[in-house]
């Protein structure tokens, strides 16, 4: 099981006529296990690169590679939950064979026991993006993406919820592609990390971290991140004076 | 023998159904051998819909139109049912003494621009130089809606048809003039039947002994109608009206209306009237036939 | 509550209007009533209602299942839209009276034309309100369900179908209306019995009592339908929608 | 072009069934057209159009703004919804006949009393769709709207109507067909001129040729204001829609 | 002009009838030129009591008294931009008066300039979330909320934003009110941070900080974020005792 990526360009032509490079050319890929992480500045093209991997958009250059029938769990940038179900339903109907201690437990471990009836109109915005997390979870998938998925959340409970997605990713051969703008949630969770240039995006350096991800300490994850600042400090060092 | 059966597109609030009623309240059918299978519809286009559908042989219409379906292609053929037309009520204290009063005035016409009586009225009045079209204000209506309007007074005068006339008369209105009364001013002989059965003259080549029983049958019954106040009683339900006096009133225009002339002094006068409704209607009335096609009026029954 | 006080105003105007300019030009709400109930002893207005009931149920249903479909495939689908629209104006256009009494030319006087007439009449109302609601749809959810590969009935369902349901019920609610509208003309001009029937034959005799009583029975009948059986499920089928604050 | 081809094909679908059923069951196309040459030539065709779309135009702008500014209301505001639904059933549920018959009873053969009855014939169903699309209506803007003070006639122009914009144009579309339909029956009970006179006309003659004649105009006119006006502005008014992928 | 803040309770009534108390009695108030910072789990109510605070919401217990005539600028926790108007029309509707030369140094801020045209169904989460701020700002606010402005943006632009934040707060005597998860945004813009429990929300702890807003250095900064963290342990240490 393997996700290619390899587009050559998009372009977006907007209503008002004119047309965005959103793409330069990108190239990458993913294994079974593989937690990818993309790292890119605001309105580069991350989120669009993840709608053309998952086949909501065809209109692009280039090829992407998916594993066939593979089961694709997905947590978008907004909840995107169905306003007129209530939240167990929202996840019921993506994954209708769960079974209720599976669910039970997924609602328990993102706080979300209190809500299950609750309908998406009644939720914060953080309890939303949970019942996404929840949904992308409880299909048991083979490809799981998450575009910004820790988002208005306090930092205890995404802190609870990166264990979470570092545990599910341990237990079964999940591809995993995940998009943030924390370095911190990127080196914990991360096995390749993605920097994205601004748009057009393409991949200005891909970071491989060696040591696994169980193996990661405190002082390691500080060190890796050292690095990694010290990394980007210097190449927009060398930009500005190029 | 089995019974011939025909197919009758009846209006529910037409005259027709109070001779059916009478047929059938005398066992009329059964004694012409006859199966009538009556289609009762509520208003009087949907006739021609259940002649053109196929699904009625025998409907009511006037001659005018089996004439124009002729030259168009269409075989229908037509027999004298009726003579009764429309006439002009005003109220009874009404300064209308004669039609030419009618000028400047807000007349109604029941029917539309195509109206028989309507037309015939305004060649009568041609003859002495008025044109009613423009001489006077013409509100064109639906018939009942007109009768209506008429006893509210919103209308100098009325042109409506026969039974909406009856009405007007029983609540006091004055008859100004019947379209009868000035056919003979516009070459009639006698009273001429606008409204006869129509049916199709293949159909009836094929059925041309139960036709003439069918119009054998429909004379008796008019002749009870005419001769038995006991049929009366059974036709009065029908009417919409408990009123006497306007029982009264149907009645007697209805028997007014009977035709009782032959079929060749009925056609000859037709052919007389179609010229003037042909140049006051014109081609849209009549369509492309400038005379009354030949073949109209049917003329199998025997003893015409 | 408010409902029937609204009902008892209504009720109220009435019979003081029918006071005012008498009974000839509006009559009072017992008249009509008197007539409803010697029709309904008599079993007729049953019958008549009873059978445009059967019409308007068959025609609506007809209309607004085989309209909804073909609205909703050109709500989505560019070139079915292209294609149907000139159809779509030109059915929009055509008068009831052309449209049924074509119907009964080619079919006959029969309950089939009938019914096939007011449907079609019906069937462009009903596609341009559910092809508005289609072009409407929000593209994020489907691509949630896509993602989640939701079978496509399912996603229909819970997905599409909520989103439609406002205009659904648009559709439905004046989609009733004129089928009713429209059985009436069809009733006038080809069929025997039915409330269209008896008010052609009450608008003959200018029996205005009559008139009312009949159409007036058959709103009641909608009432009667709408508080006891749509409301209720739609405020159910609604809930969901925050409420004003 | 997809248009006319589809128009085209239109065209002959009808011709060749008018071949295969003869010219008294549906006339053919060259039939039709020669009528209405004819009726052109003559005037006729103009003043009866020109009288129906002046009637036609001003009963549906006189319906569609005060129905959808009561559907408006009764989408916003509970008691105005709860008081008005029973009056809006019963008025959706009366005939056209009736509703027509009773205007010119009480306001005379008018033209005024012609163009009312028709207004009120069509104002509840644009109601219906306008309550519709105000219940639809998304809380979380308005709230910005308010935070922001916006003032009412922006927000309602900026906020709400965009939103309200596909009801209306159902509203506005089914209303057209509905006004059409209904503006002959009026016509047919108590006008001197205009399509639907000029169709009870035909229809007492039996002349189906012309009957299609005077109905096709009337659509030909829509879909000529569809096709250069509507759709069009529509294309603008949307543009801001994503597009299918 | 100040903001007076006396709510003794929210409840909450959801659709499948069960009602969530939503907020505790939380009293406090804020001074022009001051900057109070909501801190607090995510669902524990601070959306809410936005809404409470800004008039949207009557149907609460207890008592807000807003400065008369405030002009409100606000940054909801989603854009709730108007999807069929541009970025500019967006920005204009909510500000008709403002000159061009002004919002072109906002769009250029915002970094929005090559998008002015967009509509907002044609922007990533973070253009959009960047669409709404420039909205706020543009009706030069004397009562500014913020709920969660700087998510889903990249550290170095909301690390920018966060300036543009304190200078716009510098430059004119506005009330601010920021709801945020980021204790390193709350110290740095807040005067006064309020940490707030669970749901139902009360103020846990009111903490001033003193030393003024340009005077904080990076030292101060890390320091005054260390004395928070250490409290919020040996509270919660605290609370597992008890
Ligand atoms: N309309 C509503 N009906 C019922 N419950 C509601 C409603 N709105 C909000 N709630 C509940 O109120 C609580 C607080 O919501 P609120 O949006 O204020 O949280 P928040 O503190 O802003 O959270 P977040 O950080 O996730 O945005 C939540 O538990 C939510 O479920
Ligand atoms: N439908 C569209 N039409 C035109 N331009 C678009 C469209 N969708 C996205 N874009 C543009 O493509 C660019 C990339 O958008 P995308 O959503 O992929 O950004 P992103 O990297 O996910 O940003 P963020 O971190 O803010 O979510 C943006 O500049 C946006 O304006
Ligand atoms: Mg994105
Ligand atoms: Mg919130």
């Amino acid at each position: 099981m393997q996700l290619e990526v390899d587009i050559t360009g998009k372009t977006f032509r907007s209503a008002a006529g004119e047309t965005h490079d959103v793409l330069a050319p990108v190239r990458f890929s993913l294994g079974a296990g593989e937690v990818g992480v993309l790292v890119g500045p605001s309105g580069c093209g991350k989120s669009t690169m993840l709608r053309i991997i998952l086949g909501l958009d065809h209109d692009f250059q280039g090829e992407v590679t998916r594993p066939p029938n593979a089961r694709i769990g997905m947590v978008f940038q907004e909840p995107r939950l169905l306003p007129w179900r209530s939240v167990e339903q929202n996840v019921r109907l993506v994954a209708p064979e769960i079974d209720d201690a599976k669910l039970a437990e997924l609602f328990r471990i993102l706080e979300l026991e209190a809500h299950r009836s609750h309908y998406p109109g009644e939720l914060s915005l953080g309890l939303a993006r949970r019942v996404a997390l929840a949904r992308a979870f409880a299909v048991e998938p083979d490809l799981l993406v998450l575009d910004e998925p820790l988002a208005s959340l306090d930092d205890a409970l995404a802190g609870r919820l990166r264990e979470e997605i570092a545990t599910l990713v341990a237990s079964r051969p999940v591809m995993t592609l995940l998009v943030t703008h924390s370095l911190d949630d990127a080196v914990r969770l991360g096995d390749r990390l993605f920097f994205l240039s601004p748009r057009p995006a393409r991949i200005l350096a891909e970071v491989p971290i060696a040591i696994p991800r169980d193996a990661r300490g405190e002082a390691e994850i500080a060190a890796i991140k050292a690095g990694l600042e010290r990394r980007t400090q210097s190449e927009r060092a060398g930009r500005d004076v190029s | 023998r089995a019974a011939d059966t025909i197919r009758l597109a009846v209006q529910k609030t037409g005259t027709f159904s109070w001779e059916l009623a009478t047929i059938r309240a005398n066992g009329l059918d059964k004694e012409a051998n006859l199966s009538l299978a009556v289609t009762e519809l509520a208003s009087t286009e949907a006739g021609k819909i259940a002649m053109r559908a196929g699904n009625a042989d025998i409907m009511l219409s006037d001659w005018l139109w089996v004439s124009r379906e002729r030259s168009l292609g269409a075989k229908l053929t037509f027999y004298p049912y009726s003579s009764a037309l429309g006439a002009v009520m005003v109220p009874a204290s009404s300064p209308i003494k004669t039609l030419a009063d009618l000028r400047g005035r807000k007349l109604a016409v029941a029917g539309g621009p195509i109206d028989k009586s309507w037309l015939l009225l305004q060649a009568r009045m041609k003859q002495d130089g008025i044109d009613l079209k423009s001489d006077a204000t013409i509100v064109y209506g639906a018939p009942p809606l007109l009768a209506a309007k008429a006893l509210d007074g919103e209308m100098d005068a009325s042109l409506n048809f026969w039974n909406f006339c009856a009405q007007l008369e029983a609540k006091g209105f004055r008859r100004l003039a019947g379209i009868e009364d000035i056919l003979p001013k516009l070459g009639a002989k006698g009273p001429v039947s606008a409204v006869g059965y129509v049916f199709d003259e293949t159909w009836a080549a094929g059925h041309r002994d139960a036709v003439a029983r069918f119009i054998a049958m429909t004379r008796k019954a008019k002749q009870l109608l005419v001769t038995s106040d006991a049929a009366w009683e059974k036709v009065a339900p029908l009417t919409g009206t408990t009123d006497a006096a306007m029982l009264k009133t149907y009645r007697d225009r209805y028997r007014d209306g009977i035709p009782r002339r032959s079929i060749d002094d009925e056609e000859a006068d037709a052919r007389v009237l179609y010229r003037v409704l042909a140049e006051v209607g014109g081609r849209d009335l009549v369509g492309p036939a400038p005379e009354l096609d030949p073949g109209t009026f049917y003329h199998a029954v025997p003893g015409d | 509550m408010l409902r029937l006080l609204s009902f008892a105003l209504f009720l109220a105007i009435w019979w003081i209007a029918a006071l005012f300019v008498g009974g000839a030009k509006l009559p009072s709400p017992p008249a009509v009533l008197q007539v409803m109930i010697g029709e309904a002893e008599s079993g007729a207005l049953f019958l008549h209602l009873g059978a445009t009931l059967a019409r308007v149920a068959l025609a609506f249903v007809l209309a607004m299942s085989l309209g909804s479909a073909i609205g909703y495939l050109m709500g989505r689908v560019k070139f079915a839209d292209r294609l149907g629209d000139p159809w779509l104006i030109l059915l929009l256009n055509l008068p009831a009276l052309v449209v049924i009494v074509l119907a009964y030319i080619w079919a006959g006087l029969t309950e089939a034309a009938a019914i096939a007439a007011i449907a079609i009449n019906k069937l462009p109302t009903a596609v341009v309100t559910l092809r508005e609601g289609t072009r409407a749809l929000d593209r994020s959810l489907d691509e949630m369900a896509t993602v989640f590969a939701m079978p496509r009935w399912r996603a229909f369902r819970h997905v599409v179908l909520p989103q439609l349901a406002p205009y659904i019920a648009a559709a439905a609610r004046s989609g009733l209306s004129l089928v009713w509208k429209i059985v009436l003309v069809a009733e006038l001009l080809g069929r025997p019995n039915g409330v269209g029937f008896e008010i052609g034959v009450a608008f003959q005799l200018f029996d205005t009592p009559r008139l009312l009583a009949y159409s007036l029975t058959f709103a009641a009948v909608v009432l009667v339908i709408e508080t006891l059986l749509v409301q209720p499920f739609e405020a159910r089928a609604t809930r969901w929608r925050p409420r004003a604050a």
